[in-house]
């Protein structure tokens, strides 16, 4: 089977006057026709570098995309013309930002927003993009009449919305979402999950969810990448992973994570911060927070291994314990 | 950003030592070859203008406060208050006296003067000069309406009207200096009826009430105005169709506008641009002496300064002439006396100017007791006054007197006068009248405490001296009697005279009959283009 | 929004009466008899006292200035001029349009010129552009106007004899002022242009914009432009408010008859109630001006508008 | 926490950060640099300057820059470059008080407006609407006016025009900080309001305010040049820059060195016033820096 996204060893890298950030460190993903991956990791592990990168958008200066492939639908994007990007951005992946406050035009009604898009992907004329805008904002949930208000006349959740209609105003083979409810309020992130779930479903999509709340991603993910200072230290299956998570890393996560059927008094804490990217440890980045590494951790970059089939973990230690 | 910045920050510096480089090098040159020689604007570049030119475009320094002749007391007003009335009898720069409005006049008595009013003479309105205009306008002059030039109208008694063409001035006592006041722009005719209509607004839009060359057409205030020539005037009529009037202060702007044929006159002309428009082919420039004097008083009611002893020895400190020149750098000359040469019986011009004598001034100083004098010289805005109060600051310093300058706006500058808070200061006076009279009694006389006499000068005997020669009819005896009284205040030096002014014009060279008055009420009746 | 406006007219009383308090004051406290000025050094006492009579000189200070406002507001009527005897607005009124022409002409010049270089120092940020127009900007902002007039006069007028130093009559003698006037809003539109394209920039709904596949061209000029252009209106109505205001000094080296030189000229003549006027005028002109920025600014931003209910 | 905080007991440290940060910026650095020299310049004017600033020497006027004058003489042959140094004196003196004056009188009557709210604020910041709506260059003309000639009132009228834009700087971090915890932690303790606004919020919103300050030195050296020029400042023979080019503007076609050297030292002291007020702002508010 052809995978939808193959990435391959990519590397993205801050340059700046204070040093170089390795946001991405040779990455490596699969995502398969309407699968949805749940991407998963602290901030400023480089999930949103990564996201930003498959859109070819991230800012430059100071960004470098050092090396690796970007492989949609079987073409290298990394490759690929300004001109023949934008006609991917938005038409075949389509992105939905963190923060609904601040991602929609504030001085452009949501109609012209959405209708925007449609215009940029379809042949339609003006009057019907904005047709279909209106039918675009009924899909996700918000009343017709509403479509010439500002983005300010609406609240969070509602943005939320409009903002799921322009990315999928335009049918994109990929949804690539940012954190997308994490700025709302718990009542309205259900709601807004539940319509991506939905409309996810109807259009026919693959997606891509930025997240660090395992919670959400055990609700709709097929598959479960777990990131670590610029690099996945965990890709597989949802059910193998949350029956046996094997990295380290991936472990303390879960710990981290309040069980309402224990009663304990305190949640296990990873121990020890995130690496200052700029000067990242030596061999992997989580030994110094690690309770399994030895001195093999700190000397080599630890290789991606199939631990179980489908299940692949960067750790030598673990991984090797688990065949 | 950092190397930008600092590349660019290099480049700045470097054009500003360029600039320098190039400041001294202009120097080096000019120094080399000669005045540097600006070169002149070519034809081309003069506004399109043809030969056909009938404005006239002056440029004044400042701009006309008042169009009502009893409303202003200052030249700009003046000249166009000449432009849009006449008088009853004009004078020459010389101060002979010819018919204006009066065909004749005939003195009944040293208190009564008769006059023949010229007939048909007609108002822009189109009303004709009667003998009640004459009435109400000189009538006028001494209401409060006249505060301004009281001096002049004070005296006035009453006006007779005999019939329509003639009347009788009569004064409340004799003073043979008030006839050739009417001279003044205070004693311009204007139509009765065209004042009542106008009411209020007439010191701003007098349409219609005058009888001079020109009528009055609009008025910008702080830039221009726009005068017509008058088709029924009764004289000569004028050969220019329009004159625009402009106020430019900056001096720099004003030579600039002449040059440029941006505006045919321009007075006055500052000393450091004399030799730019004299050496100009395309300009004129005219000097002619002024019949003013710009003095530094005392004020003499204030200890130290009511000895004699301690002006005389503030006198002997500087060196007048040097201050002068200094300040004024080639235009004028230090005075003499009081009396302005071209006024009556000056001794300006065989007097010598005083003299610096540094030791005598010591001596004067220890003498009277004074030891460690301090004072204050204050002034106005004017730069030569402030250079010159910043010379004498320096003089003075040498002769052990310690000063501090203080530039005052006009306002907090006479009312601080008025207040007799000052020791020395600095001030003009202009006669617009050449008579001996005007140049003595508003500054000294005891008459005149409390407005224009602000040394505070009171004396009996001058006092007297005035009295008497007001009564005289011009004569030996008079020319005697102001002799003394010259010699008696250089005697009392309330004031050291500072500097004779020049009135000093430029004009196009293709401008003809136009000549700077000694009085600077500069006339531009018979100025045509050639 | 009537509700708005009204209520921001409303407001502007209490600050008038509050700057013709402190203009009354201020007056009365400087030194220089407005009698004595206007009737001339040689006014008998008489004069001086009718004067002072019937322009109410005599009375104590609270009464005068109690007066002043029970004419203003019953009448309208702000006074005469001393000097003139005209009515002060008309005064005001008649120099008031070479300031408004000047005031126009240099926000005009600061909007071409900073407008589009404050963009460009934006979108090439860090490039040597952007470098000097910041230094450029940081120097107009540095230059005093005076010394500003006098070297353009000293290079266009005296060295290359282009346009004329004085006046405001044509055209060309309004470049040069006006560009001595513009310096400093250049400067500042070209840094705030600057500034708020730099944050808008990097807004997340630009994002959003590049992410929908949109044009780098429309992304700046549709979307980028638009939102940072709010407060460089706002920038660019307070800069025409000031300068209105604010051109005495060039209106004194260039000669041009506006309201700067009318205040001035009025404060040295001692002619009380056209400083009186002409401060309120101001003040008022300025307060209308912001309004109307406050209004523009609620036209094109629509979160703004909202509030003014 | 969003606002920039010196903490006081950091202050040593916050102070060497935001000079570490300022070296990053070379015309911040500029500027500093300039405004020492001009500071020393001013301070040490009786020994610099080559000659006295009074001193006339009429046979010597207007020469351009030579060895003996290295900017040339005035219309009175006094020494330029003599003149500039001790118009630096005037200058800074008159920044640096104009707005001392504006500083101490804005701060208090923001401070308090900001900190006791409701009615004195209301009272407070209208009177400062009405100050506001005068155009400061008109206010500080009436306000010299007023006053009469001289360094001091000179300092005074700048500096009372400048007012409200302190009290308004001053009020708005005062009120961004009073609902603040460790300032409602002070209160709980019974500290009194003197001690809260001077220990506490005084010090917490130094940042905004120095750079408005370092600004507002700029500004004031300006409108105090700009009164000078029309006739309304210090009195000669004391040398301003803003006097020295008014004097000298008449001369401007022969010797444009005489309004060319005091106006490019304004210029410069106002540039580099304003790249230190900018690199201030920027070091001082991590925000900003890009």
């Amino acid at each position: 089977m052809n995978d939808l996204l193959e990435i391959k060893d990519l590397t993205i890298h801050y340059v700046t006057d204070g040093g170089t950030v390795r946001a991405v460190e040779n990455l490596n993903l699969r995502l398969g026709h309407g699968e949805t991956l749940g991407f998963v990791g602290e901030t400023g592990a480089g999930k949103t570098t990564t996201a930003l990168g498959i859109m070819r958008l991230i800012p430059s200066p100071p960004g470098v995309v050092k090396s690796g492939r970007i492989i949609f639908d079987g073409e290298d994007l990394l490759t690929k013309s300004e001109a023949e990007m934008r006609a991917i951005r938005g038409g075949k992946i389509a992105m939905i930002f963190q923060d609904p406050m601040t991602s929609l035009n504030p001085v452009m009604t949501v109609d012209k927003q959405i209708a925007e898009m449609i215009r940029l992907h379809r042949d339609v004329d003006k009057a019907e993009s904005l047709k279909l805008a209106g039918d675009m904002l009924e899909l996700v949930g918000i009343k017709r009449e509403r479509m010439h208000d500002y983005p300010h006349q609406f609240s969070g959740g509602m943005k939320q919305r409009v903002v799921i209609a322009i990315a999928l105003a335009c049918d994109p083979g990929l949804l690539i979402a940012d954190e997308p409810t994490t700025a709302l309020d718990v009542t309205i992130q259900a709601q807004v999950l539940e319509l991506m779930k939905k409309l996810k479903q109807q259009f026919g999509a693959s997606m891509i969810l930025i997240t660090h709340d395992l919670g959400i991603v055990a609700d709709i993910c097929d598959k479960v990448a777990i990131m670590y200072a610029g690099r996945v230290v965990e890709y597989a299956d949802k059910r193998a992973l949350y029956a046996n998570p094997t990295h380290p890393y991936t472990i303390g996560l879960f710990n981290s994570v309040p069980d309402l059927d224990e009663d304990r008094e305190s949640l296990n804490v990873i121990p020890g911060l995130m690496p200052d990217p700029m000067d990242l440890p030596a061999g992997c980045a989580f030994h110094p927070r690690c309770a399994y590494a030895t001195s093999v951790c700190s000397e080599s970059k630890p290789e991606m291994m199939e631990a179980a089939p489908g299940h692949f973990v960067a750790c030598p230690i673990r991984g090797r314990e688990r065949k | 950003m950092k190397r930008n910045g600092w590349v660019v920050l290099l480049i700045i510096l470097a054009c500003v030592a360029g600039l320098t480089y190039h400041q001294m090098r202009r120097q080096q040159q000019a120094e080399e070859y000669g005045y540097e020689s600006v070169p002149a604007r070519s034809a081309s570049g003069e506004g399109g203008r043809t030969d056909a030119k009938d404005v006239l475009v002056v440029a004044d320094q400042y701009d006309a406060t008042s169009m009502d002749p009893i409303a202003h007391n200052d030249v700009p007003s003046s000249r166009a208050v000449y432009s849009l009335y006449d008088t009853l009898i004009f004078a020459d720069d010389e101060g002979n006296i010819f018919p204006g409005l009066a065909e004749s006049w005939e003195l009944l008595s040293g208190t009564e003067y008769k006059f023949n009013l010229r007939k048909g003479v007609k108002f822009h309105n189109g009303d004709e000069l009667n003998a009640e205009d004459v009435r109400h306008a000189i009538m006028r002059a001494t209401t409060d309406a006249g505060a301004r030039i009281a001096v002049y109208s004070q005296n006035v008694k009453d006006v007779q009207v005999i019939d329509d063409h003639t009347l009788v001035i009569e004064l409340k006592k004799t003073d043979y200096s008030f006839f050739p006041s009417l001279t003044h722009s205070w004693a311009a005719i204007y139509s009765k009826r065209a004042f009542e209509e106008l009411g209020d607004g007439f010191g701003m839009n007098p349409a219609g009430a005058g009888s001079g060359p020109f009528k009055f057409v609009s008025w910008q205030k702080g830039n221009k105005y726009v005068l017509e020539r008058f088709d029924d005037y009764w004289g000569p009529k004028p050969r220019v169709k329009t004159i625009e009037v402009r106020s430019i202060p900056e001096p720099t702007s004003r030579t600039i506008a002449l040059e440029t044929g941006e505006a045919d006159i321009i007075f006055p002309v500052v000393h450091n641009d004399l030799r730019r428009v004299d050496e100009n082919e395309n300009l004129v420039l005219y000097r002619k002496p002024q019949n003013s004097i710009t003095y530094v008083g005392f004020n003499v009611t204030k200890p130290p300064f009511d000895n004699v002893n301690v002006r005389r020895a503030v006198a002997s400190a500087l060196d007048v002439a040097g201050i002068q020149a200094a300040s004024y750098r080639g235009v004028g000359n230090a005075p003499g006396s009081l009396v302005p040469s071209a006024v009556k019986y000056s001794l300006n011009d065989v007097t010598p100017v005083r003299e610096r004598d540094v030791e005598l001034a010591k001596k004067l100083l220890a003498e009277a007791g004074v030891n460690d004098l301090r004072l204050e010289i204050w002034t106005n805005e004017r730069k030569e006054r402030v250079d010159s109060a910043t010379i004498i600051q320096a003089q003075l310093e040498e002769a052990g007197i310690k000063s501090e300058i203080k530039v005052l706006e006009w306002g907090a500058y006479l009312n601080g006068l008025l207040e007799k808070r000052h020791d020395l200061f600095i001030l003009g006076w202009v006669n617009s009248i050449p008579d001996p009279n005007y140049a003595i009694s508003g500054l000294l006389e005891s008459s005149a405490l409390g407005s224009t006499n602000y040394t505070f000068f009171s004396d009996a005997k001058l006092d007297e001296l005035l009295d008497r020669g007001r009564g005289l009819e011009d004569g030996d005896e008079r020319a005697a009697l102001y002799k003394e009284m010259q010699l008696y205040i250089d005697e009392q030096l309330p004031m050291i005279y500072l500097h004779n002014d020049e009135s000093i014009a430029g004009t196009r060279k293709n401008v003809r009959g136009f000549e700077p008055r000694s009085n600077e009420i500069h006339s531009f009746r018979e100025v045509y283009f050639e | 929004m009537i509700r708005y406006i009204v209520r921001r007219i409303l407001f502007l009383i209490p600050v008038l009466a509050g700057v013709a308090f402190c203009v009354f004051t201020l007056l009365y406290l400087t030194p220089g008899d407005p009698a004595k000025m206007v009737l001339g050094e040689m006014a008998t006492e008489r004069a001086i006292q009718e004067f002072r009579e019937r322009e109410g000189l005599d009375k104590p200070f609270l009464m005068q200035f109690a007066n002043y406002v029970y004419k203003a507001v019953t009448r309208g009527d702000i006074g005469r001029s001393y000097v003139t005897k005209r009515p002060v607005m008309d005064e005001i009124l008649a120099a008031f349009p070479a300031t408004l022409k000047l005031a126009a002409f240099a926000i005009v010049i600061a909007i071409i010129i900073g407008l589009p270089c404050g963009i460009l120092s934006a979108i090439k940020q860090y490039s040597i552009f952007d470098t000097a127009a910041m230094i450029f900007a940081m120097i107009g902002l540095s230059m005093p106007v005076f010394w500003l007039g006098l070297l353009l006069i000293l290079l266009f007028s005296v060295h290359l004899r282009w346009l004329p130093p004085s006046g405001f009559d044509t055209f060309q003698a309004m470049i040069l002022p006006s560009l001595a006037l513009s310096a400093q809003s250049i400067s500042m539109i070209t840094r705030m242009t600057r500034s708020s394209m730099l944050e808008v920039i990097r807004a997340d709904y630009i994002r959003t914009a590049r992410s929908k596949g949109q044009k780098e061209s429309v992304v700046i000029w549709r979307h980028a432009l638009h939102n940072a252009l709010i407060p460089v209106v706002t920038l660019c109505g307070l800069q025409f408010g000031q300068l209105l205001s604010g051109a005495i000094l060039t209106e004194s080296i260039f000669a041009i008859p506006g309201v700067g030189r009318l205040m001035v000229d009025s404060i040295k003549a001692r002619d009380y109630p056209v400083v009186q006027g002409g401060v309120l005028f101001v003040a008022v002109a300025f307060s209308l001006v912001n309004l109307l920025v406050d209004l523009l600014y609620a036209y094109i931003d629509p979160r703004i508008k909202a509030q003014y209910k | 926490m969003d606002a920039p905080v010196l903490k006081s007991n950091k202050k040593r440290g916050a102070l060497m950060e935001v000079l570490f940060r300022l070296k990053k910026s070379p015309l911040a650095m500029f500027g500093f640099f300039f405004i020492i020299f001009l500071a020393f310049t001013a301070i040490f004017a009786d020994v610099l300057a080559p000659h006295p600033y009074q001193r006339q020497n009429l046979s010597h006027a207007f020469e351009t820059p030579s060895k003996q004058f290295l900017l040339g003489t005035d219309e009175f042959g006094r020494d330029i470059l003599s003149r500039l140094i001790y118009g630096a004196r005037v200058s800074l003196q008159v920044g640096f008080i104009a707005v001392g004056i504006a500083l101490f009188a804005g701060g208090m009557l923001g401070a308090a407006a900001g900190y006791y709210g409701g009615w004195a604020d209301n009272a407070i910041m209208r009177v400062m609407d009405v100050m506001l709506s005068i155009p400061q260059t008109l206010l500080a003309i009436a306000i010299a006016a007023a006053l009469g000639p001289g360094l001091f009132n000179l300092m005074i009228a700048v500096g009372i025009s400048a007012v409200p834009n302190y009290a308004r700087i001053v009020r708005g971090s005062v009120l961004s900080l009073r609902e603040m915890e460790f300032i409602e932690a002070a209160r709980a303790v019974g500290s009194s309001d003197l001690r809260i606004i001077t220990k506490h919020i005084i010090p917490n919103s130094m940042a905004p305010i120095i750079v408005q300050s370092t600004l507002g030195v700029a500004s004031a050296i300006l409108n105090a040049a700009g009164l000078s020029f029309i006739g309304l400042g210090i009195q000669p023979p004391y040398p301003e820059w803003g006097a020295m080019l008014s004097g000298g503007r008449q001369y401007i076609r022969d010797y444009p060195h005489l309004t060319l050297y005091p106006g490019l030292a304004i210029m410069l002291t106002i540039l580099a016033l304003n790249f230190l007020g900018d690199g201030l702002r920027d070091a001082l508010d991590p925000k900003l820096k890009r």
